[in-house]
C-alpha cells in the first residue's frame, strides 16, 4: 500500500483496511473503535461545537503539517469559546495516488497534537477522489468541547477593556506565504500552529475575567478586532509598536507590501479582559511558554465607533482595515 | 548592520518629531504638494503624516500607481490573450485585480484562464521552460523603476533563443503625466514630491524640466518616513528661500545621472510611444514606451495585432480623476463617489488601488483625525 | 510605484545572482541591471527581484547627523 | 457577485459578506447567528456525533444534489444511531470561479431537507481554493443528535434476527453511475437520497427493539451485511428474491455487470430486529411514505460464520462479497 | 416485451429445477465440463448452479476471459505508452485493474497518468476529436466479440480523416487456445459449453474443427442460467447417445454462420498474427489478431515500437494455471494460492479476475456448499 | 466474455445508431455491425455501445417450448 487508491475510498475492503491499519492504528480509543456510524458521547454539560476544513498548500510546512494543523485549528476553536476540547471528528478527502508515507506522517502528526489536550478522535470518514478533483489532501475536524468558562463572547467588549495578544503575529502566515509559488522565499521562522487550551486553561484557572477571545486564524488580528468592534459596537485603539512582531515576518511585510495584522496565525489568541485583570492575564499568559511574548496592545476606546484604530509610535492614527480580497504581493 | 540601519535609522520617532516641529515653524504659506507616486502616498498614510503636518501642508495623490492608471483597453487586451488555452499571460502582483472593461484578470483566472501572478519577471522565463507548447506572454507594467527588468527579461530570452516569450508592453514614464497636469491652467498644484526608485533608475535629472517649465520645487525623497517629512521640510525651505529647484533628499541611492546601465538596457530595447491613454487623464503624447521595430517579434500586441481590440474606452462620464489629481477636486466632490463607486467596482482610476484618492477617503472618510 | 527594500548581500553567484537578506528573509535575486560591482555584506536595494543599486552608506549616515543636528536644535530650542 | 472569488474564502470582508448574504439568509438560527468560533448547545443527554465529507459527482443529479446529499447524509448517521438529529455544522470547500447561482441552489437544497427533521447548522466554515484544487465543491457536515433510543450496535445481531431493509436498493448508486463519463446512460429513475429520521422515529415509538441499523451508503447493502456479520461474529443469510431492486437498477447492473448489492443508497435503512419484532417492524415502516417498499430480506443464521450468504431463488447458495475495489464496468 | 421476455423467460426457477432433476436423472458418467467464456464462469457462479448439478459434472473454468489471459509484457506497454504526457491511453472497464510486471493502468492514473476508461470504444472517437493535440491509444482488448467494434473504429477513423489515433490491438481468437490446452496429453476435458457472444458474431461453425480433432460436444450456450441447465442436458445426452457434435443451445441469438457482416469487417482491418503468449498458457500460434501492414500507421506496436519493451515476462515459477485450465490440477494444489497470490496481488492468470478459478476457490473456498 | 444483453430498440437514427432500452436504462448505440436491419421494438444484442445481433423471437419460443414440456413431463412423472 505505497499509494492511496480510488478503492480505499470506496467503503469496501480496502477502506476497512485503511482505516484499522492506519487511523485505528494512531488514533486509537474505545469510542472510535466501536465503528459505528456515531460515537455516542457523554458530556453532562454544555456542549461548544465547531468545524474547520483545512486545505492548505504546502500540506507540509515549517513547524507544522496540515494534520497538526486540522487539530490545533479545532481545538483552538474549542478553547477560545471556553470550552475544554473533548472530542473531534476527522473527514479526510484524499486525491488518489496521494503517497501513503505522507499520510501516515499527517496521521502521526495529528495523534500528537492530540495528545497535548487529551483530545480524542471519535469518529470520522475517509473519501478518495480521482486525481486533479482535490490537491493532495484536505481535512476536516469537527469538534466538541466542554464549556467550563461561560459568557465569552465577540459581543462583550466594553470601554476600558484591554487588548492582549499571545504572542507574535503573523509567523504561520509569513511560512505559508514564503513557500507560495512565484514568492519562494526562505526564512528560518517556524509557523507558530499550536494547540492554544492549556493557555486559556490557565487564564480560566487563574480567575480572569475573560469577556471576547479568539485565534486569529484566517484574516488575522485585524479580522478579529474589526470583528469585535463591530459586534461589540465599539472603537478599539491598538498601539503599533505593543504589537509583537517577528523581523522575519515583519522583513516579508515590506517585501511585498503587506500588513502583519492580516496574516493568519494558527497558535495565537487574542483576549479581551476588564482592565483589572490585565496584569494578572499577561502575568498568566507570560508563564506558559505558548504565551511567553504575550503583550498588551490596546483598548477599547468608547461606544459607537465599530473601528479599530491603530496608533503609529508617532502618535499620529489610522484605521487598521478589514482584510479584504486574496492576500497578493503589492506592486507600489 | 553597519554604521546605518537603513529602515530604522529613517523611522525614527524622535527624528520625525523633530523634522515635525520644524516644519510648523518654518512653514509661511499653504503649499499643495503633490506626492508623484503611489509608494509615496502608502508612507503618508501608513505612518499618518499628513497629522504631523500643519494645515498649510495639503497632498494631491499623483498617477504614479501603474496599476491604478491602466486604461481598460490594455486590460481588455490581457483578457483576450488569455482566452486562448494555448497561452499564458503572465503579470506582477495585485495587476490581476484591476477591472476591464468587463472582467478582471483574476476573473479570468478564476474561469480556468490561463493567468499567472508572478513576483519577478524572471520568473517568466521558468515558465516559459516549463511550458514550451504555450505561448507565455508577460503582460508588463511600471515606471522607469520596473522596465529595465522586463528589457533583462527580453535579453535572456534572445540570449537563449526561446521562442515562446511574448511581452505585452505597458510601460509608463513619470515627467509626462505630470506635464500634462500641470498644463492644465487650473492644475493648484505648488511643489512635488519625486519617486524614490524611479529615480534611483532615471537619476533626479529628469525632474529639470518640469522645475524650469512650471517653477515648482521638485524633492526626490526616500520611501521611508523621515525621508518624506524631510522632503516636506526642504520643499517649505524652497518657498521660504525663494528656490525652485530638483533636489535629492534620497542621496544614499539617487543620485543625478541615475543607473546608466539600466537606462542603456532600456534604450536597447525601448523606444517612445507617439502616445497612450491613461485611465483619469487621458492621452498623454510620448508617455509610455512599446518594444523597438526591430524586436516586434516578441511584441504581443504586433504578433497577437489580430485579435487585440483597439478601440479606447472612454472613463466613466461622472468620474473627476482628473480633477482630484489637478489638486482642484477632492473625492467628496464626484457625484458618484462611495455610491456606484466603489472600491469593490471603482469607476475610475482614483477608486482602482487603495493608494488611490478616492479609495483613501472612502476608506479613512469616517476617521476624523483626517479631516482636522 | 515600485515597492523596494534594502537588504544586505549574503552570497554571490557567477551568474549574476545573488541571496540577499531582507531582515530573515532570504531570498535569490538578480544583479543583472546593478551597474557596480558589490560584495558580501553591502546594502542593495531589491525590484521584484532584481538589485538596482547599492545603497550608500556614506550619505546615508550625512542625512543622519543633518537629522540628530535638526533634534539637538529643537531641544536645545524648546529650553533645556 | 456571479462568481465565487479566492477573497470569498479569505477571511476578510467579502467572506463576511457571503456568509451573511448567503448562508445566514438560508440557515438562519440563533445559535449560528451569534457567529462566535464554536456553537454553544444544551443538549443535557447522551450525544452522537459524526462526519462525512461529500465529493459528489455530478453535483446535481436525479432526485437530488450535494448539499440535499450532505444533510440527509449526516441526518441519516445520526438517526441510525437512536439520535435525534439536532445541530449540524457544515464546511465547504468551493473552486474558485463556482457559480455563485448553483451555490446557492445548492444551499437552498441544505436548508429545505433540514427542516424536514428540524435539524440546525450552528457552525460553518467556507474555503475558496484556486482553480483546479478541488472539484467544483465539496461539503462537510459533521452532526449532533440526542441518543433516544440506546443499545444500537452492530454487535448486537444474535440468532433468528431478522434483517430488514426499508425500500428498494441501488437507486442513489445507478442515478450517479449513470451520469458517469463514459458511461452515459439515462433513466428516469430519482435517487432515494432523504433523511430517515421519521423512519427511525417510527420505530422506536412503535416500540420495535432495533438490534443494528445502518444506512447502507458507500459500498451497499454488502458493505452494512458484511459488517454486521464480521461485528457480531454470525452468519446472515439473505434471499436473493426478496431484495427490492427497481428494473432501470437490474437494467444497469446488467448492462454493466454489478451486482445492486454494492450500489449506494442515502435514503434507505437496514435494520436488525428480532423474530418477534419482525412483522411490527415492517408494518411500521410500510405506513411511512419513506418505507413503503420495505421488506424482510433475510436473517442471522447462526454463531461463528461472519459471512452473508445469499440464497439464489434456485435454493443455490452463494456467498455475497463484501464490496472491494472501485466500482468498474465488467468485460466478461 | 412480445412474447419472449429475453431475460426473466430465461431465468425461471421452475425451468431450471424441472432440467436440474433430469441431467441427474439422465447422467450416467462423470463429465468434465469447460465453460471457456468468463460470461459462463460468472452464470454459474452467482446463480450457484453447480449445486444444482449432480456430482458427476464438474466445471473447469477455460482461458475465455480477456483480462485474464493478458500477458504481463502487452500491458507493461499500456503502461509505456500512457508515460508520455503526449498520449492518452483509452481502455475498456476493469481491465485497468489488471497488473502488468510491476504497476497497473489503474496506479498509472492514480498517478497523473492520463488513461481513460471508457464503456464503448466508439467515446475513443470523442476523447480524440475533444484532445487534438494529444495521441489518443486505444488499447483493444476481447475475444471475436469485441473485435468488430474495434474494426468500426478503425474505419470511422480513416473514414473522418483523423490523424490522432492509434490502436494497440490485444484481441485474441477462442479456438486456437482450446486446441492449445486439448493437444497436451494430460488434458481431463470432456466437453465444452461455447461462447455465447463471441459465437453470434463467428457462428458456430468455429467450433467444427474442436470435435472432429478431440471427439469432445461443445455446446454454444447463451448466458442465462437457463441456457447453462440445457447445455449441460445437452452435453449429458450427446455422451448417452453417443454422439459428439457442435449443437446450439443459444438458438434465438447464434447461426452456423454467424455475423457475415462484421466477420468482413474483421478480415479487413485485421490479420492473424504468428503468435500470441497467453498468460497462464504461454505462446500460442496463430491465437490472435494484428492490424494488416497496410493500415501499420494506425498500430500503435509499429508506430512506437521504439519505445515498447518486447521481451517476454515469464509467468510466476509456482503457478500451475496451466494444469488448473487443463482440468488436471485444482487451486487448492498450488502451494502459493492464498498465500502469496490473492486477488489483490495475483501472482498467475487464474487470481485475477474473480472469474478465474483460483479467485473464485479463493473467496468462496470457505463456503462448505461448493465442497458438496 | 462479452457481457451483453437484449434490449428493446426505442428510435432509430439516420445515422445507423437507436437507442435501445435496457428494462428502463436507455443508451444510444451503433447499429453499424447488424447484418440486418431493424424496427422500433425489436429485441438487439448490446455489447460495448454496440448492437450485434436481432433476437430471434421464434427460436426463443421454441426453445420455451421445450422447457414447457420438460416441465410438464417431469410433473407428469413425480406422480401428479
Ligand atoms: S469616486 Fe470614482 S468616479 Fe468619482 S472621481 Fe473617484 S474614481 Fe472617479
Ligand atoms: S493460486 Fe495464483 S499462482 Fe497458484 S495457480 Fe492460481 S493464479 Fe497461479
Ligand atoms: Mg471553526
Ligand atoms: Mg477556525
Ligand atoms: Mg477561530
Ligand atoms: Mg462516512
Ligand atoms: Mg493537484
Ligand atoms: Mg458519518
Ligand atoms: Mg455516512
Ligand atoms: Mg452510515
Ligand atoms: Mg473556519
Ligand atoms: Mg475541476
Amino acid at each position: 500500500m505505497k499509494q492511496i487508491m480510488l478503492a480505499h475510498g470506496g467503503g469496501g475492503e480496502e477502506t476497512q483496511k485503511l482505516i484499522k491499519e492506519l487511523f485505528f492504528k494512531y488514533f486509537n480509543n474505545e469510542i472510535l473503535l466501536s465503528m459505528e456510524d456515531s460515537a455516542v458521547l457523554n458530556i453532562n454539560s454544555k456542549v461548544a461545537f465547531t468545524t474547520d476544513s483545512f486545505t492548505i498548500s504546502p500540506i507540509f510546512f515549517s513547524g507544522g503539517d496540515i494534520g497538526k494543523l486540522a487539530i490545533a485549528g479545532t481545538v483552538n476553536d474549542l478553547s477560545v469559546m471556553g470550552a475544554k476540547p473533548l472530542y473531534l471528528s476527522c473527514s479526510f478527502i484524499i486525491e488518489e495516488g496521494f503517497p501513503f508515507e505522507d499520510l501516515e506522517k499527517i496521521v502521526k502528526s495529528m495523534a500528537e497534537e492530540l495528545k497535548k489536550t487529551g483530545t480524542l478522535i471519535v469518529t470520522g470518514d475517509t473519501k478518495v477522489v480521482p486525481r486533479g478533483f482535490v490537491d493532495k489532501i484536505f481535512i476536516n475536524t469537527s469538534g466538541l468541547g466542554k464549556v467550563v468558562y461561560e459568557g465569552v463572547s465577540a459581543h462583550n467588549l466594553s470601554e476600558g477593556d484591554s487588548i492582549i495578544v499571545s504572542g507574535t503575529v503573523g509567523d504561520h502566515g509569513v511560512c505559508i506565504m514564503a513557500q507560495r509559488e512565484g514568492i519562494d522565499m526562505q526564512t528560518d521562522l517556524i509557523s507558530d500552529c499550536d494547540s492554544v487550551w492549556t493557555l486559556v486553561e490557565d487564564l480560566i484557572k487563574g480567575n480572569v475575567k475573560i469577556k471576547a477571545m479568539r485565534d486569529p486564524t484566517r484574516g488575522g488580528l485585524s479580522a478579529v478586532l474589526n470583528e469585535w468592534a463591530e459586534s461589540s459596537n465599539v472603537e478599539i485603539e491598538v498601539l503599533e509598536e505593543k504589537i509583537p512582531v517577528k523581523p522575519q515576518v515583519q522583513g516579508l511585510c515590506e517585501l511585498l507590501g503587506l500588513e502583519p495584522y492580516v496574516l493568519a496565525n494558527e497558535g495565537r489568541i487574542v483576549v479581551a479582559v476588564s482592565k483589572e485583570d490585565t496584569e494578572k492575564a499577561l502575568e498568566i499568559l507570560r508563564k506558559n511558554p505558548l504565551g511567553k511574548d504575550a503583550q498588551l496592545i490596546g483598548k477599547v476606546n468608547s461606544k459607537g465607533k465599530k473601528r479599530v484604530i491603530l496608533k503609529t509610535s508617532y502618535g499620529s492614527l489610522r484605521i487598521m482595515e478589514p482584510p479584504a480580497g486574496e492576500i497578493l504581493p503589492r506592486i507600489c | 548592520m553597519g554604521k546605518v540601519d537603513f529602515l530604522k535609522d529613517f523611522r525614527d520617532k524622535e527624528k520625525i518629531l523633530a523634522i515635525s516641529k520644524l516644519i510648523k515653524k518654518e512653514i509661511d504659506r499653504p503649499i499643495n504638494v503633490m506626492e508623484v507616486c503611489g509608494g509615496h502616498t502608502h508612507t503618508i498614510m501608513k505612518y499618518g503624516l499628513k497629522q504631523l503636518l500643519p494645515q498649510e501642508i495639503d497632498f494631491i495623490h499623483g498617477p504614479g500607481c501603474p496599476v491604478c492608471i491602466m486604461p481598460k483597453e490594455r486590460i481588455d487586451h490581457g483578457i483576450v490573450l488569455c482566452q486562448d488555452e494555448k497561452n499564458i499571460l503572465v503579470t506582477l502582483g495585485d495587476m490581476i485585480r484591476v477591472p476591464g472593461s468587463e472582467s478582471s484578470l483574476a476573473k479570468e483566472r478564476s474561469k480556468g484562464k490561463n493567468v499567472k501572478m508572478v513576483y519577478s519577471p524572471l520568473d517568466v522565463l521558468k515558465i516559459a521552460q516549463e511550458n514550451p507548447n504555450k505561448k507565455v506572454i508577460y503582460f508588463a507594467i511600471g515606471f522607469e523603476t520596473t522596465t529595465p527588468m522586463t528589457a533583462s527579461v527580453i535579453e535572456k530570452v534572445l540570449e537563449s533563443k526561446m521562442k515562446n516569450v511574448f511581452f505585452h508592453i505597458n510601460h509608463v514614464l513619470v515627467p509626462p503625466p505630470i506635464k500634462a497636469i500641470m498644463e492644465s491652467k487650473e492644475a493648484k498644484i505648488d511643489a512635488f514630491i519625486g519617486p524614490s526608485h524611479v529615480s534611483v533608475i532615471t537619476g533626479a535629472k529628469i525632474y529639470k524640466d518640469i522645475v524650469d517649465s512650471y517653477k515648482t520645487p521638485v524633492v526626490v525623497a526616500g520611501f521611508e518616513p523621515v525621508d518624506v517629512m524631510e522632503s516636506i521640510l526642504r520643499i517649505v525651505r524652497q518657498f521660504k528661500e525663494g528656490r525652485r529647484e530638483v533636489e535629492i533628499q534620497y542621496t544614499r541611492a539617487v543620485t543625478w545621472e541615475g543607473n546608466v546601465k539600466a537606462q542603456n538596457l532600456i534604450k536597447k530595447y525601448f523606444e517612445v510611444r507617439d502616445e497612450f491613454r491613461w485611465r483619469g487623464i487621458g492621452d498623454i503624447p510620448f508617455s509610455a514606451l512599446k518594444i523597438k521595430e526591430e524586436f516586434s517579434f516578441l511584441d504581443a500586441e504586433v504578433v497577437f495585432k489580430d485579435i487585440l481590440p483597439n478601440k479606447p474606452i472612454d472613463d466613466h462620464k461622472l468620474c473627476i480623476c482628473g480633477d482630484i489629481l489637478k489638486g482642484i477636486a477632492k473625492p467628496y466632490d464626484c457625484k458618484v463617489f462611495g455610491k456606484a463607486c466603489k472600491p469593490e467596482n471603482p469607476l475610475g482610476s482614483c477608486m482602482v488601488s487603495s493608494e488611490g484618492a478616492c479609495a483613501a477617503y472612502y476608506k479613512y472618510g469616517n476617521l476624523e483625525v483626517y479631516k482636522q | 510605484m515600485c515597492l523596494s527594500i534594502p537588504s544586505r548581500v549574503e552570497e554571490i553567484f557567477p551568474d549574476e545572482t545573488a541571496i540577499v537578506d531582507t531582515m530573515g528573509v532570504k531570498r535569490k535575486v538578480s544583479l543583472h541591471l546593478l551597474p557596480e560591482p558589490v560584495d558580501v555584506g553591502d546594502y542593495v536595494l531589491i525590484h521584484v527581484g532584481y538589485a538596482i543599486t547599492k545603497m550608500n552608506e556614506e550619505d546615508a549616515l550625512e542625512s543622519l547627523k543633518i537629522y540628530e543636528e535638526i533634534v539637538k536644535h529643537l531641544e536645545e530650542e524648546s529650553g533645556e
